[in-house]
């Protein structure tokens, strides 16, 4: 086995794993956490597979703007949550 | 239904799938070579941008069309009714956001430039700049939207427009978006320019609607 | 196996993980998660089956950088959906189906 | 012909554009005018098809299977003119429906116009990614729609519609993915001659996957849960045009693939989409018997009438199997926008939507309940109206085909849909118990109720031009 071969399914093994733990973690903050650190990897395989143009969409999309649209909606649930148990 | 049998389900059809794509024979056409041959007359050099601004452009003007679609859903909820305390802003990323930014639109610029020979492109700027417009955001360093107001909504519009004015125009001409050879390259310049600002707003704009809250509301 | 072959198998299986999840998770966010890693699976499929003979195919890519700008605004648009469901009712996870 | 069928895509999304960058509430002259010219468009179309005129348009002048192709038939020159023509009907009672503060009408016509562009789009594409995109401009602009005014029932239901078109959207493109890496081409006319050859598993997979995600758009039973809150709860103009023309789309796509790519293969299966069909026109004429709110009955009438549809797969070897198909189409396209619009009319000027809540309706909105009895006779198949000639077409070929299941179950759906529909009448033909306060409505509403109706009615008398487009050049 050459060595590309292994760092794809290396790669492959990790895009899995980020992508299952960012469903099954437990708590939804790491569970974004985790979504993010998928994008990244997506922004690798997207190198490996010769297309730059959506490794670039992919680190500023994928990982960037989802991530942050995810984690901002998870803060507004929690404050909202909050101020209905404060008040 | 109970989730062990969506599971197991699920798999069995991945499974069934994979071994499907594994014999696979090889496929009748190969649209590489066409790429690649009427790649003098596309106006552009890199295959990418040929397939998203000349070959395919038809499906591009649909899919801005899409991306339109999402904010204006966004804003027909009435998504900034009721909004929540506002998050505390880090110093910390306001300080990354001064330092960033500025390179970030450096680098929307050049992608857009670069789009025409090499990776980069209207989409890429976009997303990038969209990145930017979330940053500065997340640093304190402008306000959420809540209503989009007469400038701004134009300039969201604006390339959609631009690209379906070509559209109109090339439809009445020759055919639906047939560049004339000569300015072809020009005109998807033209295109990209104005997609990367509408695409960039829409982008974050996504973000800027969403994170509003308590301290943005006007008084 | 080639490597656009990997990561087009490995597309397939974050299909069914994302869409196991779609399927199975109550709350909200957690769909609209699993709905990206589908998204990101059919991404992989779509520029990696294609490409099995190990050139570069510029259509799918194309096709897939459109895709993965129009996958984020269908999330913005679930978002601010969830948001506002959740600032009307307290709910985070679909409504019953109810008639009257 | 290419100009026209071009302008049907690009002047819905010009007004539409212009309608967001005027401002919130603004664009409803533009829409009107815009609607015209297209129905124009359309009705040239159709003629140039009737004349065998070819209206084919090879996109950025390139033709498949590097660009875009679209191409235009009796088919898709059908559904172009039902959908400018309930489009334009209902612009025309969406402003008189809607008063200048409703939080519904501030992003109306932008959405309005992305949907009937995409609709649009989708009737004339001949490529399969191209058709990805149009469903997504039809799905997002249709929850949008929903979605609209934000108020929590609309929003939840907006919801759900959302998670269903996304999914299926990503079965369907799985499945062009497959198609893709199995061919190297998205083009109709490209993919057409390697079908016929013996297929592997993974390109009857695609299908398998598209037919299963277009199934899921278009709320075929079991996969209709969605559809009867989005339809149920969202404004009335909205309303009416998701049932009259939005989960019609999905299946125009679904009788495209099966007809013109996977037609050999796909023969013997086509007792599933039957059976399933067989079961919503039972499941979902039984809910609208027993629905409580009258929108809701109105919404689960439609999960009825789209399981007609399906019924025709089995059948279709024979010519009048399209006919009744495209007949029913078109019958139920206006019926249920008529249907739809009488009964806002109905909750508007009752201020509730039960049915139990309508007595006394039939002495104040009389030309409205004409206009509900008037769309029942065609729902419930009953002669002069284009229900029943579809319903006729579809008996027909059941016969001919020897399949008596389908025989029975259209004539058992036709009685059903009468008890629903007289459950209404019944209610507002009885008198009030006690006089209670009648809210004005403009008269606009009641006649585009009325004359949809009446046009669902009338079809009957002329389905001879509309089933010729079918088959061009014969006289009809």
């Amino acid at each position: 086995m050459n060595l590309t071969l292994a760092f794809d399914l290396l790669l492959a093994a990790a895009l899995l794993w980020s992508g299952w733990r960012s469903l099954s973690t437990p708590r939804l903050s790491r569970a974004i956490v985790m979504f993010v650190s998928f994008g990244l990897l997506m922004t690798l395989a997207w190198a490996r597979l010769q297309a730059p143009d959506i490794a670039l969409a992919e680190a500023a999309i994928g990982a960037g703007l989802t991530g942050a649209l995810l984690l901002d909606t998870y803060g507004a649930l929690r404050r909202r949550q909050h101020q209905e148990n404060g008040a | 239904m109970k989730p062990w049998t969506v599971v197991v389900a699920v798999l069995a059809g991945a499974l069934a799938l994979i071994f499907a794509m594994l014999d696979l024979p090889a496929p009748a056409f190969d649209l590489l070579p066409a790429v690649t041959t009427h790649l003098p007359a596309s106006g552009v050099e890199h295959p990418v941008t040929a397939v998203l601004l000349n070959y395919r452009a038809y499906d591009t003007l649909l899919e801005v069309a899409v991306l339109l679609l999402a904010l204006i859903g966004i804003l027909a909820l009435g998504i900034d009714a009721d909004p929540v305390a506002p998050r505390p802003v880090e110093a910390m990323l306001s300080i990354l956001a001064r330092l960033i930014v500025p390179a970030m639109i450096v680098m929307a610029v050049y992608l857009l430039w670069a789009g025409a020979h090499r990776p980069g492109g209207a989409f890429q700027a976009a997303a990038v700049l969209a990145a930017g417009g979330v940053l500065l955001q997340l640093g304190g360093l402008i306000a959420s939207w809540s209503a989009p107001r007469a400038r701004l909504r134009w300039s969201i519009a604006g390339g959609f427009l631009i690209f379906l004015g070509v559209a109109l125009v090339t439809g009445l001409e020759s055919t639906l978006l047939q560049y004339p050879m000569p300015i072809a390259g020009r005109l998807i310049l033209l295109i990209e320019s104005g997609l990367t600002i509408s695409l960039g707003l829409i982008l974050s704009g996504l973000f800027l609607l969403l994170s509003r809250d308590r301290k943005n509301e006007a008084p | 196996m080639s490597s656009s072959m990997v990561f087009a198998v490995t597309g397939v299986l974050l299909f069914a993980i994302g869409l196991a999840g779609m399927l199975i998770a109550a709350h909200l966010l957690r769909k609209v998660l699993a709905f990206n890693v589908l998204g990101s699976g059919l991404f992989l499929v779509l520029v990696g089956l294609p490409q099995r003979d190990g050139m570069a195919d510029p259509v799918p890519q194309a096709m897939v950088l459109t895709g993965i700008v129009v996958a984020v605004a269908a999330t913005a648009l679930a978002l601010a959906l969830l948001r506002r469901l959740h600032a009307l009712t307290g709910a985070t996870s679909l409504p019953r189906d109810t008639d009257a | 012909m290419p100009e026209s069928v071009a302008g049907l895509v690009l002047i819905p999304l010009t007004w539409a554009g212009l309608a967001f960058a005027l401002g919130p509430g603004r664009g409803g002259r533009a829409a009107l005018a815009g609607l015209v010219v297209q129905g124009g468009l359309a009705l040239q179309l159709a003629m140039a098809v009737n004349d065998r005129r070819s209206a084919h348009v090879a996109a950025g002048g390139w033709d498949a299977p590097l660009g875009i192709e679209l191409a235009v038939d009796g088919l898709s020159a059908t559904m172009l003119l039902l959908t400018q023509l309930i489009g334009l009907s209902l612009v025309i009672y969406a402003r008189a429906y809607f008063g200048a503060a409703d939080p519904e009408r501030r992003y109306f016509w932008p959405l309005v116009g992305l949907l009937i562009a995409g609709l649009n789009a989708l009737f004339i594409t001949a490529d399969l990614f191209n058709a990805y995109v149009t469903l997504e401009i039809v799905g997002l602009a249709a929850v949008g729609l929903v979605g609209a005014g934000g108020e929590a029932q609309r929003v939840g239901a907006a919801l759900r519609y959302l998670f269903a078109t996304l999914l299926g959207s990503a079965f369907y493109l799985l499945g062009v993915a497959l198609m893709y890496g199995a061919y190297g081409t998205v083009s109709f006319s490209s993919l057409a001659p390697l079908l016929t050859a013996e297929m592997s598993v993974a390109v009857l997979m695609a299908g398998g996957l598209m037919l299963a995600g277009l199934m899921i758009k278009s709320a075929l039973l079991p996969f209709h849960g969605w559809l009867p809150p989005a339809h149920g709860s969202a404004s009335t103009p909205v309303s009416a045009l998701l049932s009259a023309l939005v989960v019609k789309a999905a299946f125009y796509l679904i009788l495209r693939l099966w007809l013109d790519l996977f037609a050999a293969q796909a023969a013997p299966l086509a007792w599933l989409p039957a059976l399933l069909g067989a079961c919503a026109v039972l499941w979902g004429s039984w809910r609208a018997i027993t629905a409580v709110r009258l929108k809701m009955l109105v919404a689960y009438s439609t999960v009825a009438q789209l399981g007609y549809l399906f019924l025709v797969f089995p059948l279709l070897a024979g010519a009048a199997a399209m006919q009744a198909v495209v007949m029913q189409i078109v019958a139920h396209g206006l019926a249920k926008a008529a249907m739809f619009a009488a009964a806002g009319v109905l909750v508007s000027a009752s201020r509730q939507d039960r049915v139990a809540g309508l007595q006394g309706m039939a002495h104040h909105l009389p030309l409205t309940i004409a206009a509900f009895a008037l769309a029942g006779v065609t729902l419930m198949g009953l002669p002069p109206s284009a229900g029943f000639l579809a319903k006729w077409l579809l008996i027909q070929s059941a016969f001919a085909a020897g399949q008596w299941g389908i025989v029975a179950v259209v004539l058992a759906g036709g009685l059903l849909a009468a008890v629903y529909v007289f459950r209404v009448l019944r209610q507002a033909l009885m008198e009030a118990p006690t006089a209670r306060p009648i809210s004005p409505v403009p008269r606009t509403l009641e006649w585009v109720a009325f004359a949809l109706a009446g046009a669902s009615v009338l079809l009957g008398f002329r389905a001879g031009d509309l089933l010729g487009l079918l088959t061009p050049g014969v006289p009809g």
